[in-house]
């Protein structure tokens, strides 16, 4: 009963506000605002749930899978749709200010298709959490897609113009790859409910080709190294609070589909092969995306590049979290590295945005001196770095700390190594932002001031994900509660 | 986990929540600046004094929450915690007074003093760590609080002395990281505990601990400017005085040699390290670095780099002591790791007090100071001789108790290694107090202030005058039941047991 | 047997018509087999005894789908003449 | 970018291992023709695939009619679209074509709608109808001023969401099961939905037809001025 | 009808999406791309059809049928929503065609001053 009336909140009550925004422009900020405060219930609930009992399943119609589509609410599905929720609120208040002080008409317009687009976006993230159908995660995948590509192209310039056409065809592609494994998988096991096909774990070569399928598609979504080049310029030329919302969120809802693929549906194919493959991609992003995010001229691209590399910590999950040695270790470490991510990119983003309207520009080299005009914004970037480079006792340490361990109990160094050395990388170049904003060179001319609402949203964003290691037992135990039946060593396997 | 552990809490949060609310200080109110450092400054003194106090009565102090999953974020006040924090509270309440004087009228204060006050929670979190990862965090944390006042002054140069301190010290923090992740998973939790942790994998794990006893001094070893790690150090020289001050004699430095010691002692065991035989490396290592340190020192004219080689040095004193078997080098490393901290600050603050009263920083400048400046010459000149070792001074103890300790553990080298160091600590130390007394001064000095009655500010005059007293106090009183040197001796009898 | 040959032709005209539409050069001529080729599934679906899905192909599938090619051709050749200098490359 | 050639031979190894897998399923599929014809009767309609659409799958649809939208909208934050060009002389026969046509694609859309309970049919298929006579409208001009009610176009455009939501949570409260029709009542909630649905498809469907917000008269429209010109 | 059958019909899916994804990489102008997207989807909707009519028994799976009634309009959406974001890429850049390279993102910081502070 309590889970019903939680999907109604994350679900309904998001997708009808989005429609209401749209059919009245106007009062877009307070429908959102409404559907913030609705998800927040609705998700405190479901957590509630969750550590009291174990996994809800949820019947839509009463029919049940296979005939019916379930619904599922997991420790992982709670935990996406909490990150979601945090990230989704601390944009929602930042847009309510930030295409405010756009006094034309394009602004008001901009406002005006912001929030309905963002309401459908949000939507689509909790769907997509809660699904447990294949069928029905293409559709969430889709609505998920259209909005995120919308609203990157909202700004309007021709980059973010020609970033988003290039990036709404390689979502559109890559959905129908999706697609195409789900009618194979359909073909061959007659069902699109991942519990029942982890139940069936059927050995024909046709669920291969299926899966391979369904993998490509849904790491080109994820921007995995080698498809990851769509990326950093859509979210780079996003508005800020886009950029926001497709780095922390958009990205990690098919990392999220890849994860129930290949640790609950197919969990029967999930060999260390792959999962070594899938790991070096990951290690590849890692450098790939470091290293190019060193040599970015501007703050945006060099986050956005930063992306990449995150996205290939997550990647490391696969071969930390396969084996039933360590397997809790890389489970939790990956996820709770995911919402460390989520929180310190979206606190950068913001603080790039503030950066970029105060002074106009954002070229990292000439952004001496803008600690004296904008104290809060850099104080929240430097404490999403923190979390980023993985320094105590931020989130992300307490996410590198775990895939270590696992790292150590496999005995594997290569990839210790491989985390360790990205973590350096990755404080060489938020270092370089630093460098640059504490240098008390020419004062840079803060053209427009900032509402403060703006800058204190990035900086407790920034707080969060340097703070919450220091909880980082919690969101271990939430994944311990309610770890997918398919792997049974997810919830086992106790803490180093 | 008891009520008396919030006193450890409340020394953390004395000065974090200090730091926190100075942030948010406005740059103008100097003033109420001023009263809350010194306030936090105070209160955390009145903690340690409790704590201290409390302990004599016996009392268990211990505070731990969850942190990772099974792994709490544990603080605790063993022996070592104690004299550890004792000192860093203590020299930061000078410190503090003497940063007050020294930024008077400098832009950013808030932003200093919030980060100076984070630092040192950072350690003081170090010093009252109970286990590994709590000490790991503190660890990092300290990095990261000091790169900005290391570059305060936003200068090119500062820039780049902090880039390079960054290096360094990210570099020895991923090292650690590595060597404590290893370690849980070899052993699980680390605990301090007196005479080591990692009794049980001595008989099985014997390669995989040398290698990581190795990781664990290359990692500190950064912090302690362990030569060939050391780079930073002089480097870092572009932060102002107090912070120069704060990083050799308080913070960063003292946290990596204090660094050393825990591991030596409270995860590996000094016997069991022994057995492990990678003691001997660290002693020589310790060695080199106290002979490189003394003799690049000799050849800097600028004070304070000739300051910072001294400090690469004499902090390998500790190092040495703790590498080397037997009660009474323990002792002689540990007191130093006290003794150091009151000279080599005392050298400090009389260094930026020349620099900031009449604009020397280079020893060829000091020409007749001692006429200008008695007071804070007169404080320089103790805490000098005191390094030199000259009796009854402080430095003297820590040498003698080495010696004898070196001498215990059949180890005659060092004896002849400290001669020499003590010859050279001479040599780059004499000249200065030479000029500085005994040369006439030029017609003008480089930058003169004036400060009205006193030679200088008397923030500036009051610090140095305090700790060059404990000098001589910590080498008089040595003997006595309640000095640096008796608490030691405590320590050292429940490391190697009965 | 009729049916056999039915589908082979059928088939054939499918992926012929598919591949013309997206490397014919003359953009229009391409839309206009994409419409073909769009009407044509929609027999396959008959033929495969999906009714609901054929209505919904001729209607949405190749119908609406063959307007807004259309339209949005004719808007690009518009744009191009009014845009200088004219290009020509989008004509091919 | 790389080679033609080597994008052929990728693609010409995608299909090979596309035909092996598919050649490779069941030739009896496992599939859900008989589960969902056993329970058809509970659907409340007589159509296998409306009953899927809408009572087995409705969950899918709903997010679908969102996916409508949400495709409008962002069609629309684009800017405003143009009216397209009509040739004058093709105009006459256009009105007279439209004359017949309209009202046989508005019954047709009905009657599919309606039959869409028990024969192939349905909601989207009428919406389709509809737009597809919206795009006929729109290319006769006569659409003009039905396009400035802007207001009127975004209620309805909303329509199709907000009922199904709506109904959706109303099953939950009465049944505590989303999307669980009471019993008996079944096929009238599936027409209303179905009904909303199909106006908000075929003004969507026709609307995209517009590439953009429909054009105002007199003011400049966004697509005309770059906003990277500020 | 006989198997033989239905396998012509998923080779021909399996080509007719093939094709559209070669296209989709190959050409540059973006209606072709869209309308390779459209043959690419074609083709899945074809296994999703065939499969359903192997389905034993009198009339076929209805399940994929409805799969890809929602897939269609999901495509048709996307096609329109394509069109519309082409229109005013053309617009705004004057070309048909992404140039390659913007990966590198070379301009942004310049554009989004513009557009999105």
């Amino acid at each position: 009963m309590t889970f019903a009336w939680a999907i109604v909140l994350l679900v309904l009550l998001p997708l009808a506000a989005a429609a209401l925004s749209f059919a009245f422009p106007r009062r877009g900020g307070w429908l959102a605002a409404g559907a913030a405060v609705g998800i927040g219930v609705g998700t405190a609930q479901l957590i509630r749930a969750v550590l009291a009992d174990g996994a809800q399943i949820h019947q839509v119609g009463g029919w049940g899978a296979p005939l019916g589509i379930d619904l599922r609410a997991d420790g992982l599905a709670v935990w996406m749709l909490l990150v979601a929720g945090i990230n989704g609120a601390a944009v929602a208040l930042y847009s309510s200010r930030y295409f405010g002080m756009e006094r034309s008409e394009e602004g008001r317009h901009r406002e005006r298709y912001f929030w309905p687009l963002f309401l459908f976006l949000w939507t689509a993230l909790n769907a997509l959490f809660l699904s447990a159908d294949i069928f029905n995660l293409y559709v969430t995948l889709e609505m998920l897609g259209f909005a995120a590509v919308m609203l990157a192209a909202l700004a309007g310039g021709r980059d973010a113009l020609a970033a988003a056409m290039r990036y709404l065809l390689v979502s559109l592609s890559a959905s129908l790859f999706y697609l195409l494994g789900v009618a194979l998988v359909y073909g061959q096991c007659g069902t699109v409910d991942l519990r029942l096909l982890a139940a069936q774990a059927p050995a024909q070569p046709a669920p291969w080709v299926a899966l391979a399928l369904m993998t490509g598609g849904l790491a080109t979504k994820t921007a995995l190294l080698p498809m990851h080049f769509w990326l950093p310029p859509a979210h780079a030329s996003a508005p800020a609070p886009v950029s926001a919302l497709l780095s922390a969120l958009v990205v990690k809802g098919s990392f999220y589909i890849l994860l129930r693929l290949w640790f609950e549906a197919f969990q029967v194919r999930m060999t260390p092969a792959v999962a070594q493959a899938l790991g070096a991609l990951g290690a590849a992003a890692i450098l790939w995306g470091s290293i190019s995010a060193l040599r970015q001229a501007r703050l945006k691209l060099l986050i956005a590049h930063s992306t990449v590399a995150q996205i290939g910590y997550l990647f490391l999950l696969f071969p930390r979290a396969a084996s039933p040695k360590a397997g809790f270790l890389g489970w939790s470490g990956g996820l709770i590295l995911l919402g460390a991510h989520a929180c310190a990119k979206t606190a950068m983003f913001l603080t790039a945005g503030n950066i970029l309207h105060a002074v106009g520009h954002d070229r990292i080299k000439d952004l001496e001196g803008v600690t004296r005009g904008l104290p809060v914004s850099m104080f929240a970037f430097g404490l999403s770095a923190l979390s980023l480079v993985g320094l105590p006792p931020s989130g992300g340490f307490a996410g590198k700390w775990l895939l270590l361990s696992a790292g150590v109990a496999q005995g594997q160094w290569w990839w210790i190594a491989m985390v360790l050395f990205g973590s350096l990388l990755a404080a060489a170049y938020v270092v370089r932002v630093l460098t640059h904003a504490f240098t008390s060179g020419s004062k840079p001319a803060i053209l427009n001031p900032i509402p403060p609402v703006m800058e204190w949203t990035a900086l407790v964003l920034a707080i969060v994900a340097a703070g919450f290691g220091l909880a980082a037992f919690w969101p271990a135990e939430l994944l311990r509660a309610g770890a997918p039946q398919a792997m049974p060593f997810l919830a086992g396997g106790a803490a180093p | 986990m008891n009520i008396d552990g919030l006193v450890l809490l409340g020394i953390l949060l004395s000065s974090f929540l200090t730091g926190v609310a100075i942030f948010f200080l406005n740059e103008e109110s100097h003033r109420l600046r001023t009263w809350l450092n010194l306030l936090g400054a105070g209160l955390k003194l009145i903690l340690v004094a409790a704590l201290l106090w409390g302990i004599y009565q016996g009392h268990e102090y211990s505070f731990s929450i969850d942190f990772l999953p099974g792994i709490p974020l544990a603080l605790g006040a063993d022996a070592h915690s104690v004299l550890f924090v004792t000192l860093s509270t203590v020299l930061w309440f000078w410190t503090t007074l003497y940063a007050v004087g020294y930024l008077e009228g400098s832009p950013h204060r808030s932003r200093f003093f919030g980060f100076f006050s984070l630092c040192v929670t950072a350690t003081t979190g170090i010093a009252l760590s109970a286990n590994l990862v709590t000490f790991l965090t503190f660890y990092e944390l300290l990095t990261v609080t000091t790169y900005p006042l290391v570059v305060h002054r936003g200068t090119e140069d500062a820039m780049r002395g902090g880039r390079i301190y960054l290096a360094y010290t990210m570099l020895g923090g991923t090292v650690l990281l590595l060597a404590v992740v290893w370690l849980h998973g070899l052993a699980g939790p680390i605990a301090f505990r007196e005479r080591g942790a990692i009794e049980s994998l001595m008989a099985t794990r014997r390669g995989e601990l040398q290698a990581l006893f190795m990781l664990f001094m290359i990692g500190i070893g950064f912090k302690a400017a362990l030569v060939p790690l050391h780079g930073w150090l002089p480097k870092a020289m572009v932060a102002p005085a107090p912070v120069s001050a704060l990083l050799h004699a308080v913070a960063v430095v003292k946290a990596g040699a204090f660094g050393i010691v825990r591991i030596v002692h409270d995860v590996f065991g000094i016997e069991n390290a022994a057995k492990l035989g990678v003691l001997q490396p660290l002693a020589i290592a310790a060695g080199v670095t106290i002979l490189y340190g003394s003799l690049l020192a000799l050849f800097q004219d600028g004070l304070k780099k000739r300051l910072a080689y001294s400090t690469v040095s004499q902090v390998s004193y500790i190092v040495l002591g703790t590498a080397i078997l037997g009660p009474l080098a323990t002792i002689g490393g540990l007191v130093h790791l006290v003794h150091q901290g009151l000279m080599k600050i005392t050298l400090f603050f009389g260094a930026g007090n020349y620099a900031e009263t009449l604009g020397i920083h280079r020893v060829s400048e000091m020409n007749g100071v001692g006429r200008r400046m008695p007071w804070t010459t007169a404080a320089f000149t103790v805490a000098a001789l005191g390094m030199i070792g000259l009796p009854p001074l402080a430095g003297h103890v820590s040498k003698s108790y080495l010696n004898q300790g070196a001498a215990a553990a059949g180890q005659e080298w060092v004896a002849i290694l400290l001669a020499a160091s003590s010859l050279l600590n001479a040599a780059y130390f004499l000249p200065i107090l030479w000029r500085a007394w005994f040369m006439s001064p030029p017609r003008q000095w480089p930058h003169e202030h004036a400060f009205g009655r006193w030679e200088t500010h008397w923030m500036l005059l009051a610090a140095p005058l305090v700790t060059a007293g404990l000098v001589l106090w910590a080498g008089l009183s040595a003997e006595s039941s309640f000095s640096p040197l008796a608490w030691v001796k405590l320590i050292a009898a429940r490391e190697y047991g009965p | 047997m009729i049916w056999r040959s039915f589908d082979w032709f059928l088939l054939l005209a499918i992926v012929g018509l598919g591949w013309r539409s997206l490397n014919d050069r003359d953009l229009f001529r391409a839309v206009i087999q994409f419409i073909a080729f769009g009407l044509l599934a929609a027999v396959a679906w008959v033929r495969l005894r999906a009714p609901d899905v054929a209505l919904a192909e001729a209607a949405v599938g190749s119908g609406l789908t063959g307007a807004l090619l259309l339209s949005a051709l004719a808007r690009m050749r518009r744009r191009e003449q009014q845009a200088v200098p004219p290009r020509t490359e989008a004509s091919e | 970018m790389i080679g033609r050639g080597v994008i052929g031979i990728c693609s010409l190894l995608l299909m090979g291992a596309l035909s092996w897998a598919a050649l490779s399923l069941p030739a009896k599929p496992p599939g859900l023709a008989k589960a969902s014809l056993d329970r058809l009767g509970e659907s409340g309609v007589a159509h296998p695939v409306t009953a899927v659409l809408l009572n087995y799958r409705g969950y899918d649809t709903l997010l679908e009619v969102g996916v409508l939208l949400l495709a409008l909208a962002g069609a629309w934050s684009l800017g405003r679209g143009e009216q397209p060009a009509e040739n004058p002389q093709s105009r006459p026969l256009l009105l007279s074509l439209l004359r017949v046509l309209l009202p046989m694609l508005l019954l047709a859309a009905g009657h599919l709608l309606w039959i869409g309970a028990f024969a192939p049919g349905g909601a989207f298929q009428g919406g389709a109808l509809l737009g597809g006579a919206l795009v006929l409208l729109i290319l006769g001009g006569l659409a003009r001023r039905a396009l400035k009610r802007e207001r009127c176009l975004r209620a309805g455009l909303a329509l199709g969401v907000l009922v199904f939501a709506g109904i959706a949570a109303v099953t939950m409260a009465l049944t505590g099961g989303l999307l669980q029709y009471p019993p008996g009542a079944g096929g009238a909630l599936i027409l209303v939905i179905e009904t909303a649905a199909m106006v908000s498809i075929g003004l969507a469907l026709g609307l995209l037809y517009l590439g953009g917000q429909p054009p105002e008269g007199a003011r400049r429209s966004l697509l005309a001025t770059p906003p990277d010109h500020a | 009808m006989p198997d033989a059958d239905y396998r012509l019909y998923l080779m021909a899916s399996a080509a007719i999406f093939t094709i559209g994804f070669y296209s989709m990489l190959t050409q540059a102008h973006l209606l072709r791309r869209i309308m390779a997207f459209n043959v690419m989807g074609c083709g899945v909707f074809l296994l999703f059809i065939t499969l359903a009519a192997r389905a034993p028994g009198p009339v076929p799976d209805p399940v994929p049928h409805a799969m890809v009634l929602t897939g269609i309009v999901v495509s048709v959406c996307a096609t329109g929503l394509a069109l519309a974001l082409a229109g005013r890429v053309q617009t705004v850049t004057g070309k048909t065609e992404l140039e390659p390279g913007e990966d590198a993102g070379g301009r942004s910081g310049a554009a989004h001053h513009g557009s999105s502070a």
